[in-house]
């Protein structure tokens, strides 16, 4: 295992200190318990967003704190959820008042701690909301399992939600528009090569030369099958089809393509399965009206990607289009 | 020989001591028992917590075996993370509950706060027996225990009765199919790995046992 | 080679296809001869900014088309500079009247390239400037060598010389303020690993589990030596101590520094060697003004990363600060 | 014998075309000795272009070996990029001044035309013998022509003593350090290897002579 690490157990808290460092202008760091919250928070009258999870996947979710999204993020160790004593404080700093809206990817330990903490901050007087996260078509049969997944889906819902809760939205309808997002939303990913969690030190899991894994999460745990290489128009279709068939989407319906690295996987490759998917959604009669192209929500180092369509509606789509001022998201200011 | 004397605080402390100890020497097995099948870091996140405990312990014993549970249970849930904090550390609430501020535990109030911990784990995370989760390990060693307790039978074998079934639970996950947890996104992949949670659970009620053995 | 390519032969079509698919708001592509061109242009009035070389170190260029910033990108084949017929056609249709300047990076083929491109633009009747960039502190000797190479430095050199571009200076302006922002920027990189250029399909060098190359550049050549691996701070003070020797800053002295990613590394640990260099810097009497994070230049999935420092001005600063709005780079509209 | 025949178009063309399967064949290899001192390419971008000129002569004939030399540097400059793609084009594009409209070449031209290439990459890339780049192989082997040249020789033997030349220069590039392209950021590193484009430039040459001894 090569990083650019010191102590495996203090990449976290270091890593947060260096982009508390960089990004000054946006956040503030609270080290101990570990958060980063919105410079102005709480910004009177505002509905607060507060997420968080296991590190490993930056920028999510420190890197979506500041205007038009998360008033504050809750890192845990790598890929592990934070604990409640990080959340509630998080939680409380970031309620004006309004209460606050928690964006939780649905694994059973971000459940169970967001929960708890859920709980524990309404007993401190700060209404809580929940908008939990489960895009992951890879998780087939969610009825005998612990159900979807929470991937790459999470940056649409805290940006639309977040600019729902800028504009004024109240509690119940910022966590509504959330929910929206979240149930119009799809997502699968792939792998070409497995992450090396730090204080693991050996990936995730073994691929072959010649092998890739089909829906892959977010936490180099395994996917739903191997397969052999293929080209990136094949890996394309393969991950589209499963999410088309869920989100069975009508012609002319309007959508957002977003294609996710998931860390160490080079800009132009993503380019290369945007275009292939925009050309097979217009194929299949939708309209590809926004897009996003990037690492937006990683698992370390690992090679591959995630696709995930959203199906927009007109106020999903303006406030996509709103303003947002964060760290590793921004426009319009 | 002292095989039937309730078990005090010196003993909950001694059993959280060992329980850090094995965690700590296991930690690398537990991760790749995880990364098997989850996101391999279990054994990272039970060793950080139970080394709070030995911070906290290192600070101020606790007076009675519910103050122990209820330690364990705060640490856990604050520094675990993940699924197992949350379980872990409810896990010991609810045994902090249910032998409250007695000074000292009899072979039925052990068994009664082995069921009120499984029940805590199942109270929040919602799995059966067979869904290939440490409930494989709790469910049969709450069983054990109870059995053994209604036998007659003192704390040291109530407790040795309760991890022999618990890792028997845990070896029982192998051929299963995971129905709660990471492990459940894997489906028919996951059959003939060890569930991680199962065996340091196992591990943990070993402790107890041997602490006990120990304490008499 | 795992890749999410198609044809290696079309990696830089098909991706720089994908990419004006994603960004048509921005940009237009020109298939043939490939360059991308900001929708605007030309501005009326505006001295225009073209910058290109080869394709492989995304977003660089073809992100960093629109306000603010370059008039028009062109890319070549992987790691191969792009040929004058693309690059005359770019400076013309980027030219409002006002002259165009070349922004290209210092290697062989690059500067032969755009040496002829410019020629043959004026020519034509565009006046053409050229800012090289040679920014690479781990070339020495550059007497007997082809001289220190372009590396991240020039994302500043364009960010910074596109806002003087916008606001109105003249191509002779342009030009300086270009020069100046490359005379005062040291950059040096690291590899934890290398990469693989797709028509080769194997690794650009090798480098043993424990092993990494100091002084790296941006295509997968070797770098000055290989060394035992480190941890992020031992590896963070090899980078910086060359360029602060080089740049020799005084006390008090305001800097920009810009840790960038190559590619195949998590944003998690470039924020770890940011608060070393952030620290190191200001123990070192600097004031870090300005800070840029993430992979902004990079040598497709290498992992590893570079540190730049650029000694700001006044009005460097201000132009930093200028708005800009390019698909890879945003802020203030 | 025809030896002392002076060579035409149709030498030319079958020159190019010679290049581009030796090209082809040596793509790989080219990217091999590229990828150990610079970046991977050197094959590749060759392959790109000579592929290009046997579509162009597909296309048309040129009638005289000039225009045949100014179709591939018109297409050389084009479709090779890096620092090979100027500098063969600019040599093809000297080379075609030097012959004119002749239409054919005799051994005086000849070794006129290649010093006027090498010239050409002089003028761009500023390398002196030693700097171990390309002119490592093209000045011994406008040396060699030269001296063939005012020995009498025919045009094949011109041909056949600058590609001996030539590849006795790429060979001598082993041992030295870059101070030119991308192998001079390597110092020291880049000793021990032979630099791609004195390797290519030897073959194309080579290839010049073959198509000489084939159409005599
Ligand atoms: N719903 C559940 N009920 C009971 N135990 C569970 C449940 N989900 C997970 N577990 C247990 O938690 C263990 C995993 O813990 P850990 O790796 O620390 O958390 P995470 O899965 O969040 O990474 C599993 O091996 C399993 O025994
Ligand atoms: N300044 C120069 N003068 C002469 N030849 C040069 C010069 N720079 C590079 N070369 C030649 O070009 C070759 C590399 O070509 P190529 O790999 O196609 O371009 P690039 O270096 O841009 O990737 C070198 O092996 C060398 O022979
Ligand atoms: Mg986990
Ligand atoms: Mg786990
Ligand atoms: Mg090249
Ligand atoms: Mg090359």
């Amino acid at each position: 295992m090569k990083k650019l690490i010191n102590d495996p157990k203090k990449v976290v808290d270091e890593s947060v200190e260096g982009f508390g460092l960089a990004h000054a202008a946006h956040v503030k760091v609270n080290p101990d318990p570990l958060f980063v919250i919105r410079k102005d928070a709480p910004r009177a009258g505002k509905v607060g967003l507060v997420s968080g999870g296991g590190s490993g996947h930056e920028p999510l979710h420190a890197g979506y704190v500041g205007y038009g999204m998360l008033d504050a993020a809750v890192p845990g160790p790598v890929f592990t959820s934070p604990t409640p004593d990080a959340i509630i404080p998080a939680t409380i700093a970031a309620n004006s008042g309004a209460g606050v809206v928690h964006i939780v990817k649905n694994y059973t330990g971000d459940v169970l701690n967001f929960e708890t903490a859920a709980e524990m901050a309404e007993a401190e007087g700060v209404e809580v909301r929940t908008v939990l996260v489960n895009d992951d078509v890879a998780v087939e049969d969610s009825l005998y399992t612990a159900g979807r997944r929470g991937v790459a889906g999470t940056v649409l819902v805290e940006k639309i939600a977040g600019a729902a809760a800028e504009r004024g939205d109240n509690l119940d309808a910022v966590a509504a528009i959330g929910n929206r997002v979240n149930a119009n939303v799809r997502s699968m990913g792939v792998a070409l090569s497995a992450c090396t969690v730090p204080h693991a030190g050996v990936p995730s899991f073994e691929l072959a030369e010649d092998e890739i894994e089909i829906g892959i999460g977010i936490h180099g745990e395994p996917g739903r099958h191997k397969i052999p290489m293929e080209n990136a128009d094949g890996i394309t279709d393969r991950l589209l089809e499963p999410i088309l068939a869920d989100l069975k989407p009508a012609s002319g319906d309007k959508v957002l393509l977003f294609v996710n690295g998931m860390g160490g996987t080079p800009a132009s490759e993503l380019y290369i399965v945007y275009r292939h998917a925009a050309k097979a959604l217009e194929a299949a009669g939708l309209v590809v009206e926004r897009s996003l192209v990037g690492n937006y929500i990683t698992a370390l180092e690992m090679q591959g990607c995630s696709i995930s369509v959203l199906r927009l509606d007109d106020e999903m789509t303006e406030l996509w289009d709103a303003p947002v001022n964060t760290p590793a998201l921004r426009w319009g200011m | 020989m002292a095989n039937n004397a309730a078990l005090d605080a010196a003993w909950a402390i001694d059993w959280l001591r060992r329980s850090a100890a094995v965690v700590a020497e296991n930690r690398v097995h537990l991760i790749e028992l995880d990364r098997a099948i989850g996101d391999a870091d279990h054994g990272e996140n039970l060793d950080r917590g139970f080394s709070a405990i030995l911070e906290k312990l290192d600070a101020e014993l606790p007076a009675t075996p519910g103050a122990a549970f209820k330690l364990a249970a705060m640490t856990l849930m604050s520094k675990v993370g993940g699924a197992a904090g949350p379980l872990y550390g409810t896990a010991y609430l609810r045994a902090a509950t249910a032998v409250g501020d007695a000074a000292s535990l009899d072979s039925a109030t052990l068994a009664t706060a082995l069921a009120a911990a499984r029940d805590g784990v199942v109270a929040r995370g919602k799995a059966a027996v067979g869904d290939k989760t440490m409930i494989d390990a709790w469910t049969p060693a709450v069983d054990a225990a109870a059995s053994a307790a209604a036998d007659g039978a003192g704390p040291a074998v109530v407790l040795d009765a309760a991890a022999t079934a618990a890792e028997a639970g845990a070896v029982s996950t192998d051929p299963l199919v995971a129905h709660k947890g990471r492990a459940s996104y894997l489906g028919e992949r996951a059959i003939g790995h060890r569930d991680p949670g199962a065996v340091s659970s196992a591990m943990i009620l070993r402790a107890a046992a041997q602490a006990a053995e120990a304490s008499s």
